[in-house]
C-alpha cells in the first residue's frame, strides 16, 4: 500500500506541478489564476507529505522556505501594486498600458498583472504549506504524548 | 495625498514583519514606527480632506466602478485616523509591557491594514474583503497566546461574527443584483430606483451584520467574554478601533447608501438603541471586574450611537460621529489603565470615568451634549429621559468600580489597583497620552465638533 | 499631635503657601476690578456650538467671587495647620498633602468661574467642576468607608442632577437659539418652555444647595476634613446652588409655579434642617443641618420674588458664608483641642479658648441676627421681604429664625459654657482665621454699607433692574424689629425649655432616618445592584444561544421589513429553461447534501458529506458558465476536506464518538430545527427578492467584458481578479496569509517553521 | 431561474444555521462552511447575465457575468481561510480543555464567571 502510494506520489509530482504551472501562465487566456495554481501545487506537495512523511519531504530546502515565501509573495504583490505610484499613477495601474502591445514569449504575454499572479501563486502555495506543516508537526506532538 | 499610501504602508510593513521574530524589541518598534507613520499620513490625509474635500483614486486607473475606488471623505478619513491612533496607543502599551507573541506586531499591522482599507474604500465588495481581513486579525488577537478562557472567547467571537459577515455578504450579492454595480456612489444613486421590498431586506441584513460587530442588544452576547478575557491592550484595540467598524458601517451603509431605509427603520433603531443603553448600563452596574464593566458599558454606548442614527439629520449624524469618537477614546483609555500601577494611573482612569459619564472638562461631555441636542431637536421627551437615565447609570457603574478598585482598601490595607509593582513611566505614557487627548478635546472641543459636523455632511453628499 | 515632624514641612508648606497666595491674589484682584467697575472677558470657545467663554464681573459675580476667594483665605490658612496633624493622625505620608491644596484651589477657581460665567454651557462646565472638586475633597480620607460612601452620594446627587441644568440650557437653546445668558434674558418669553427649562435648572440648583428632598448628601459630606466642610458649606458648592438661582433668576421668576415651588422647598428645608439640627449631638452634623436650613432662607427669598427679596437673598448669603465658615472652623478647632466631636463630650472651653469663644459667639450671633453683627441686617431684609408677601410668610420667617436661634444657642453654650473639659492649646494659625471672620462679622455690623452695596449690585444682576439695600439700626417699633424680638423670645424659650421640642424633634429625626430620602437613595442603589445581578444571571453564556440571539432577531427584522413594504409582484419565479436541468440537478444535490450534513452524527461521514456538497457546488459553478470558479472550488474543497480529516485525526476517536452519540433532548428538539427553518426562510426571502429584480441599467460586468482586451486578457474573470479588482485579490490573499499566521500562532506558538 | 437558486440559498443557510446550534465544535465549523456556501451561491446567482464562459474571443449570445465569478472566487478563498482558522481554534480548545462539547465549555465559562462574582461590589 505505502509503496504504491509512494510510487504514485513520485510519479504524479511533476505532472501536477506542470498543471499548476499551466493554470498559472494560461490564466490570462483561459481558465485559471494564481490562486488555483498555488492551491494545485500545494496539493502536489501535500501528496508527498502523505506518501513519504513530514521529515523526508521537508528535506528539500525549497519546501522549508515556502511558508516564509508566502510573505515574500505578499510583499512582491504589494510592490507590484504600489509600483505605479512612483510614476504618479494610481496603484495597480496595468503595465503596459491599454493599446500598447506587450512583449510576447511564444503565446505568453508578459504583462504586469502576470507578475502579480505569480506573487499570488507564491503566497497561496506558501500559506497552504505552512498550515500543512503546522498540522503535521502537531500530529507528531500528539503521537509523542499519546500514541494511538 | 493618495489614499493608497496610508493603506499600502502598514500592509507592506505587516508582510515584512511577519517574517521576523516579533518578540524582538527592534521588530516591535519597527511595527510601532509603521503604525505611527500610518497614523501621521492619515492625519495629513484627514487634514486635506477637511480643507479641500474628498480625495479619490481608482485602482488601476480605470473608470470608477470598473476599477475599485478608494475614496477618502471626511467620515472615512476621520475614522481611519482615529482607529489607527487607538491601535498605535494600544500596541505601544503591549510592546512596553512585553510578553507578546512572535507574530503579534504583524497581526496588529494587518489589523491596521484592514481598518484603513475598509474606511477608505468606496466599493461595497472591497469593503467586505477588508472587513474580513480586519475580523480575522481580530479573532486571532482575541485568542492569541491564550489558554482555555481566551480560546473559548475567540471561538465564540469568530463564529458569531462570521455569521454576521456572511449575512453582510448575502446583502452585497443582493446589492449587486439590483444595481449592477459595486461602487458606493453608483450604488447609492441606483438603489433608489430599485424594488423597495428587496432593498429593505438588504438594509436589514446590513443592519444585523453591523449590529453584531458593534455589539448591539440583542446581538451583543459574544462581546462580554471577549472583552473581559482579552489582554487589556487587545481589548482596547477591539473596543476602541474594531468596534468603530460597526458604527462606520451603520453610518456609511445606512445614512449614506440607504437613507430611505434608514428613515423607515428609525423606529427599530430607537427601540434597539434604548434596549442596548438600558441593558448595557444595567448589566455594568454590579460587575466585579473593570473589564467586565467596560464590556457591558460598550454595549450601552453602542446604543447611544444607534439612537443618534435613528434621530438622523445633520444633528443626529454628527452626534453619532462625535459619540463614536468619544467612546472609542474612552474605552481605549480605560482598558489600557486596567493593568497599570503607580502615580497618576488613578487620575487617568478617572478622566476616562468622567468622560463616560459626560462630565466636563472631558471629551465625553461634548458627546453627551451632542446627544442631548439631537434628542431635543427631535422633540422627544422620552429620548432625553433615556439619555439622562443611561447617563445616571453610567455614573453609578463607573464610580462604583473606580472607588472599589482604586480607593477601597482590602484586607491587606491597599486598594486592588495599588497592589503589585509600579509600572514604568514609559508604560504609562500611552495611557497618559490618550487621557491627555480626552481632556484636551474637553477643553478645546472645536476639532471634535468640526469633525462631527463635516463627517455628517459628507454622509449627505453621496445621497444627494 | 498638632506639630507635624519637621521633614514633612516642605511637602505641606509650599503647596499651602501657593494656595493661600492664590486665594489672596484672587480676592485682591476681584476687589480691585470690582471697585473699578467690573469688566467683561469674552473669548471664542466652541464656535460650532455657539458657545463663548464669556465672563462678567457684575454684582452677582463679584459677590460670589469675593466670597469664594475671601472665605478661602482663612480656610486655607487654617488648613495649613490642620492638614499636617490630620495626616499624621491617620499615618498617611506627607505626599498626600499637595493634592489637597490643589483640589481646594480648583474648587475656588471653579466657583469663581461659575460666579462670572455668562454662557449656559460654560456655567454648566464650572458647575460640574465644583462637583468634581468636591467629590475628591469629600473622599480625601478615602480609606474610610464613610468618606467613600459620602463622596459617591455627593457625586450621584449633584452630578446627575447637574445634567438637568444642561438639558435646561439645551431646551432654551432650541427655543431661543443662544447659550448666552444676557441674550437669553432678552429673548426669553414667559411660557411653557421657559417654565420647563427654569424648572430643570431649579432642580439642579436645589440639589446643589442641598434642599429637601435632595439634602441628604450634605450631612454625609461631613466625612471630609474640616477645612473642606467649612469651605463647601459657606462659599462653594452649596452656595453654588443659590448662585445659580440668582444668576438665572429672570428665567425662573416669570413662572408663579416655580416661585411657589421654591417657597415650598425653601420652607420645608428651613423647618426640616432646623428641627433635625436641634437634635444633633455631633458638632459638624448640627452645622450641616443648619446649613441647608439657612440656604432654605435664601431659596425661600427667591421664591418670594421681587427685587427686595433678591437683594435680601444676596445679603443673606454673605453674612451666612462668613458666619458658617467661622462656626465650622470652630468645630474643627474644638475637635483638635479636645479630641472629641460631640457636643455632649465638651464644655466650658470659654476659659481655655477665650478668643475662639468670642469669635464663634460673633459668628453665631450673626446667624441668629443679633444686633451689632451683619446678621441683624440680613434678617431685617429677610423679614421685610417676607412681610411684603403677607402675614403667613412673616410668621414662617419668625418661626424659622427662632428655630435657628435655639439650635445655634445650644451649640455655642454646649461648647463654651458649663463644666470645663480638658483641652490643649491651639496654634495661632487655627485661631486667627476664626477670629478674623468673627471680627469681620462684627465690623460689618457697625459698617454694613460695603455688604449692602454688594448685595444691591447682586440683586440688580438677578432682577435686571436697579435695586437698593438701605440698612441701618432703627430704634423704633417697626415690624422688622418686632419680628426680631419675637424671634429671640421664641429662641430663648426653646433654649430654656428643651422639653418643648425634644420629643417632637426627635420623632422628626427618627422618621427622616427611617423613611427619608437617604434611605431611598441607599435602597435604590442596592436595588439597582441587585437588579443588575439578576439581569446578569439571564445573560447568555452558551454559543448556541448567542448564535440564536443573532438569527432570531434577524428573522424578526426581516419579517418586519417584509411586512413594511408592498410585496405584490416583487417576487418572481423566473423562467426555467430545459438547458438548466443540469444546473437544477446540481443545486438539488447540494441541497440534499446540506440536509444530510445536518443528520450526520459521525465526524468522518460529515466531512465526506461536506466534500460532496462542495464538489456539487463546483458543478453548479460550472453550469453557471463559470469555469474559473469551478476550478477554484474544486481545489478549495479538496484542501478543506483534507484539512478537516487532518485535524479530526488529531483528536482521539473516543472524544469524537462521545460527541456523535449525544442526542438532542428537551425543547431543543423542536427549537433548533425551527430556528434553522426561520433562518433559511429569511435568507431565501432576501435572495429571492433581490434576484427577482435584476438591475435595469448596464452592469459594470459588461464594461469589464469590453475592457478586458485593454487589460491584455482573454479570460475576463482573471482580468477582473488580477487587474480591475486587483485590490480585492490582494486583500483576499492577505486574509489567507493572516489565516496562516493564526494557525501557526495557535498550533506552533507563532513559529512559521 | 430566480426561485431555484434562492431556494438553494435558503436551504443551505438554514441547514448551516441548524448546525450552528449543535453542541459539537466541529459541527459548528461545518455550519459556518454551509453558511459560506449559501453566500457563495447567492453571489454567483446574482450575476446579471447567464450564458457562455466570459473568455475572449466571445461567440454571439449572452455571456455569463464575469464580475460575480470573480467575487465568488474571492469569497471562496476568504471562506477557506476563515474555515481553516476556525478549525484550528476548535482544535486549540480541545487541546486546552480536552473536550469538543459546548455544554462542557459553557459550564467552564459559567464557572469562571462565578469565580469572579463571588465578591460583592461595594464602594
Amino acid at each position: 500500500m505505502s509503496l504504491l502510494v509512494q510510487g504514485l506520489a513520485r510519479l504524479l509530482l511533476a505532472p501536477i506541478l506542470m498543471v499548476a504551472f499551466a493554470v498559472l501562465v494560461k490564466g490570462y487566456a483561459d481558465v485559471g489564476d494564481g490562486f488555483a495554481a498555488g492551491a494545485i501545487a500545494s496539493l502536489a506537495i501535500l501528496l508527498q507529505y502523505i506518501a513519504f512523511g513530514r521529515e523526508q519531504t521537508e528535506r528539500t530546502l525549497a519546501i522549508r522556505l515556502l511558508p516564509a515565501a508566502a510573505f515574500v509573495g505578499l510583499l512582491s504583490a504589494l510592490a507590484i501594486a504600489a509600483a505605479p505610484l512612483a510614476s504618479g499613477d494610481p496603484l495597480l495601474t496595468h503595465r503596459p498600458g491599454a493599446g500598447t502591445e506587450p512583449i510576447h514569449l511564444g503565446t505568453l504575454e508578459l504583462i504586469g498583472a502576470f507578475a502579480f499572479d505569480i506573487a499570488v501563486f507564491l503566497l497561496v502555495l506558501g500559506a497552504t504549506l505552512g498550515i500543512i506543516h503546522a498540522i503535521a508537526r502537531e500530529a507528531e506532538r500528539v503521537e509523542g504524548i499519546e500514541p494511538r | 495625498m493618495s489614499p493608497a499610501i496610508p493603506l499600502l504602508l502598514p500592509w507592506a510593513a505587516a508582510a515584512a514583519l511577519a517574517l521576523a521574530d516579533g518578540q524582538r524589541r527592534l521588530v516591535g518598534w519597527l511595527a510601532a514606527a509603521a503604525l505611527a507613520s500610518t497614523f501621521a499620513l492619515l492625519c495629513v490625509l484627514a487634514g486635506e480632506v477637511f480643507t479641500e474635500g474628498p480625495r479619490q483614486i481608482v485602482a488601476g486607473d480605470w473608470a470608477p466602478g470598473v476599477g475599485i475606488v478608494l475614496r477618502a471623505d471626511a467620515l472615512g478619513a476621520l475614522f481611519a485616523a482615529l482607529s489607527v491612533g487607538v491601535l498605535l496607543a494600544a500596541f505601544v502599551h503591549e510592546l512596553l509591557k512585553g510578553g507578546q507573541g512572535r507574530l503579534f506586531p504583524a497581526l496588529v499591522l494587518f489589523l491596521c491594514t484592514g481598518l484603513v482599507g475598509l474606511f477608505l474604500t468606496g466599493d461595497v465588495f472591497n469593503f467586505y474583503v477588508f472587513f474580513e481581513l480586519t475580523m480575522i486579525a481580530s479573532y486571532i488577537l482575541a485568542a492569541y497566546g491564550g489558554q482555555g478562557r481566551e480560546l473559548r472567547a475567540g471561538f465564540v467571537f469568530a463564529v458569531v461574527n462570521l455569521l454576521g459577515s456572511f449575512l453582510f455578504l448575502l446583502g452585497v450579492a443582493a446589492v449587486y443584483h439590483v444595481t449592477g454595480t459595486l461602487e458606493m456612489q453608483a450604488v447609492a444613486a441606483r438603489i433608489r430606483d430599485a424594488e423597495p421590498s428587496a432593498v429593505v431586506l438588504i438594509a436589514v441584513f446590513f443592519f444585523v451584520a453591523f449590529g453584531v460587530k458593534l455589539g448591539l442588544f440583542p446581538f451583543h452576547f459574544w462581546l462580554p467574554p471577549v472583552y473581559a478575557s482579552a489582554r487589556p491592550g487587545v481589548a482596547a484595540m477591539l473596543s476602541g478601533a474594531v468596534a468603530n467598524v460597526g458604527s462606520y458601517g451603520l453610518l456609511r451603509f445606512g445614512a449614506d447608501i440607504l437613507p430611505a431605509e434608514l428613515r423607515l427603520g428609525a423606529g427599530v433603531l430607537l427601540v434597539l438603541g434604548t434596549a442596548s443603553i438600558l441593558y448595557g448600563a444595567l448589566q455594568a452596574v454590579s460587575r466585579r471586574s473593570v473589564s467586565e464593566v467596560l464590556a457591558y458599558s460598550a454595549i450601552g454606548q453602542a446604543g447611544y450611537v444607534l439612537i443618534a442614527l435613528g434621530i438622523g439629520g445633520t444633528v443626529g449624524l454628527a452626534a453619532a460621529v462625535i459619540y463614536t469618537i468619544v467612546n472609542s477614546l474612552n474605552k481605549t483609555l480605560l482598558f489600557l489603565a486596567i493593568d497599570l500601577r503607580g502615580w497618576l494611573v488613578g487620575a487617568a482612569f478617572v478622566v476616562g470615568a468622567f468622560s463616560v459619564a459626560g462630565v466636563p472638562p472631558t471629551a465625553g461631555f461634548f458627546g453627551k451634549l451632542a446627544l442631548f441636542q439631537a434628542g431635543i431637536d427631535e422633540g422627544s421627551v422620552a429620548l432625553v429621559a433615556l439619555i439622562f437615565v443611561g447617563g445616571a447609570l453610567s455614573f453609578v457603574y463607573m464610580f462604583q468600580i473606580y472607588q472599589h478598585d482604586f480607593w477601597r482598601p482590602d484586607a491587606s490595607g491597599t486598594p486592588p489597583a495599588e497592589r503589585g509593582p509600579r509600572s514604568s513611566l514609559a508604560l504609562r505614557a500611552p495611557t497618559f497620552a490618550v487621557a491627555a487627548i480626552v481632556v484636551a478635546l474637553g477643553v478645546l472641543p472645536e476639532p471634535l465638533l468640526v469633525a462631527g459636523r463635516e463627517a455628517a455632511q459628507a454622509l449627505g453628499a453621496i445621497a444627494s | 499631635m498638632i506639630d507635624a515632624p519637621r521633614g514633612r514641612a516642605a511637602a505641606h508648606s509650599l503647596p499651602a503657601a501657593v494656595a493661600i497666595l492664590a486665594a489672596a491674589t484672587g480676592f485682591a484682584a476681584t476687589l480691585w476690578s470690582w471697585s473699578h467697575g467690573g469688566g467683561v472677558l469674552d473669548l471664542p470657545w466652541a464656535a460650532s456650538l455657539d458657545i463663548r467663554l464669556r465672563f462678567e464681573l457684575d454684582g452677582l459675580g463679584a459677590l460670589y467671587t469675593l466670597l469664594a476667594t475671601g472665605v478661602a483665605l482663612p480656610v486655607f490658612v487654617y488648613a495649613a495647620r490642620y492638614l499636617p496633624a490630620h495626616l499624621a493622625q491617620q499615618r498617611r505620608p506627607a505626599s498626600h498633602a499637595p493634592r489637597f491644596y490643589g483640589l481646594l484651589v480648583l474648587f475656588m477657581v471653579s466657583m469663581a468661574g461659575l460666579a462670572m460665567a455668562q454662557d449656559m454651557v460654560v456655567l454648566f462646565v464650572f458647575w460640574d467642576l465644583t462637583a468634581v472638586a468636591s467629590y475628591f475633597l469629600i473622599a480625601y480620607d478615602r480609606h474610610e468607608d464613610s468618606a467613600r460612601w459620602a463622596a459617591l452620594m455627593a457625586l450621584l446627587v449633584t452630578g446627575v442632577s447637574a445634567v438637568l441644568l444642561l438639558i435646561g440650557a439645551l431646551v432654551l437653546y432650541a427655543e431661543y437659539g443662544t447659550f448666552s445668558v444676557p441674550e437669553l434674558f432678552e429673548r426669553a418669553q414667559p411660557g411653557g418652555t421657559l417654565t420647563l427649562a427654569g424648572g430643570l435648572i431649579a432642580v439642579a440648583a436645589l440639589a446643589k444647595s442641598a434642599q429637601v428632598p435632595l439634602h441628604f448628601w450634605l450631612p454625609r459630606a461631613m466625612a471630609a476634613p474640616t477645612p473642606v466642610s467649612a469651605y463647601l458649606h459657606s462659599a462653594a458648592m452649596v452656595a453654588a446652588g443659590v448662585l445659580l438661582l440668582g444668576r438665572l433668576y429672570p428665567l425662573i421668576e416669570p413662572s408663579a409655579l416655580l416661585r411657589d415651588g421654591l417657597l415650598v422647598v425653601g420652607g420645608v428645608s428651613i423647618a426640616v434642617g432646623g428641627v433635625i439640627a436641634l437634635t444633633r449631638d455631633e458638632m459638624k452634623q448640627l452645622l450641616a443641618y443648619s446649613t441647608f436650613s439657612q440656604y432654605g432662607y435664601v431659596v425661600f427669598l427667591y421664591g418670594l420674588g421681587g427685587a427686595k427679596a433678591a437683594v435680601a437673598a444676596a445679603f443673606y448669603v454673605i453674612s451666612h458664608a462668613l458666619a458658617k465658615s467661622a462656626l465650622f472652623l470652630t468645630a474643627g478647632a474644638v475637635t483638635q483641642a479636645t479630641g472629641s466631636k460631640k457636643l455632649s463630650e465638651v464644655g466650658g472651653l470659654a476659659r481655655g479658648l477665650p478668643l475662639l469663644a468670642a469669635a464663634s459667639a460673633a459668628a453665631a450671633a450673626a446667624i441668629v441676627a443679633l444686633p451689632l453683627t451683619v446678621g441683624f441686617f440680613a434678617d431685617e431684609l429677610f423679614f421685610a421681604a417676607a412681610l411684603e408677601r403677607g402675614p403667613w410668610a412673616a410668621a414662617l420667617a419668625v418661626a424659622a429664625a427662632g428655630l435657628t436661634f435655639a439650635y445655634l444657642g445650644r451649640f455655642w453654650i454646649a461648647i463654651f459654657l458649663g463644666p470645663p473639659t480638658p483641652s490643649r492649646r491651639l496654634p495661632p494659625a487655627m485661631l486667627v482665621p476664626v477670629a478674623a471672620l468673627g471680627a469681620c462679622l462684627v465690623a460689618t455690623g457697625f459698617w454694613p454699607e460695603p455688604v449692602a452695596s454688594l448685595a444691591a449690585a447682586a440683586g440688580e444682576a438677578s432682577v435686571r433692574a436697579p435695586t437698593s439695600a438701605a440698612v441701618a439700626y432703627h430704634l423704633d417699633a417697626r415690624s422688622e424689629n418686632l419680628m426680631a424680638l419675637a424671634t429671640w423670645s421664641i429662641g430663648l424659650t426653646l433654649l430654656v425649655l428643651p422639653m418643648l421640642w425634644r420629643a417632637p424633634a426627635g420623632a422628626v429625626a427618627r422618621l427622616g432616618a427611617r423613611v427619608g430620602p437617604e434611605r431611598l437613595y441607599a435602597a435604590g442603589l442596592r436595588r439597582v445592584n441587585r437588579l443588575s445581578d439578576r439581569v446578569h444571571d439571564l445573560e447568555v453564556r452558551d454559543l448556541r444561544a448567542r448564535v440564536a440571539a443573532v438569527l432570531v432577531p434577524a428573522g424578526a427584522l426581516v419579517a418586519l421589513g417584509f411586512l413594511a413594504t408592498p410585496t405584490a409582484g416583487s417576487y418572481r419565479v423566473g423562467e426555467i429553461a430545459s438547458r438548466d436541468a443540469a444546473l437544477v440537478l446540481m443545486l438539488a444535490l447540494a441541497c440534499v447534501a446540506a440536509v444530510a450534513a445536518t443528520l450526520q452524527n459521525h465526524h468522518l461521514t460529515l466531512t465526506l458529506v461536506l466534500a460532496t456538497l462542495g464538489f456539487a457546488l463546483a458543478g453548479v459553478y460550472a453550469f453557471f458558465g463559470a469555469p474559473d470558479v469551478a476550478l477554484v472550488a474544486v481545489v478549495v474543497e479538496t484542501l478543506l476536506a483534507l484539512l478537516l480529516f487532518g485535524v479530526l485525526a488529531l483528536i482521539p476517536a473516543q472524544v469524537l464518538r462521545r460527541e456523535a452519540e449525544i442526542r438532542t433532548r428537551g425543547s431543543r428538539r423542536w427549537r433548533d430545527p425551527l430556528i434553522g427553518v426561520v433562518s433559511g426562510l429569511f435568507a431565501f426571502v432576501l435572495a429571492w427578492g433581490a434576484l427577482s429584480r435584476p438591475a435595469p441599467e448596464r452592469s459594470v460586468a459588461a464594461e469589464h467584458i469590453e475592457l478586458a482586451p485593454d487589460a491584455h486578457a482573454k479570460d475576463v474573470v482573471t482580468a477582473i481578479l488580477a487587474d480591475f479588482r486587483g485590490l480585492d485579490t490582494l486583500g483576499e490573499v492577505t486574509v489567507v496569509a493572516v489565516a496562516l499566521i493564526g494557525v501557526v500562532a495557535l498550533l506552533r506558538r507563532g513559529r512559521l517553521w | 431561474m430566480t426561485l431555484i437558486p434562492a431556494l438553494a440559498v435558503g436551504v443551505l443557510f438554514g441547514c448551516g444555521a441548524f448546525l450552528l446550534l449543535k453542541p459539537d465544535l466541529f459541527r459548528i465549523v461545518a455550519g459556518i462552511v454551509l453558511v459560506a456556501h449559501a453566500a457563495n451561491i447567492a453571489l454567483i446567482s446574482s450575476g446579471l447575465e447567464r450564458g457562455q464562459s466570459p473568455i475572449h474571443p466571445l461567440a454571439e449570445g449572452p455571456v455569463s457575468d464575469p464580475l460575480v465569478q470573480a467575487l465568488t472566487i474571492t469569497a471562496l478563498v476568504i471562506g477557506f481561510a476563515v474555515t481553516a482558522l476556525l478549525l484550528c481554534l476548535a482544535y486549540g480548545i480541545y487541546v486546552s480543555s480536552k473536550t469538543v462539547d459546548l455544554d462542557d465549555l459553557s459550564h467552564a465559562e459559567a464557572r469562571d464567571e462565578r469565580e469572579l462574582e463571588r465578591e460583592e461590589v461595594s464602594v
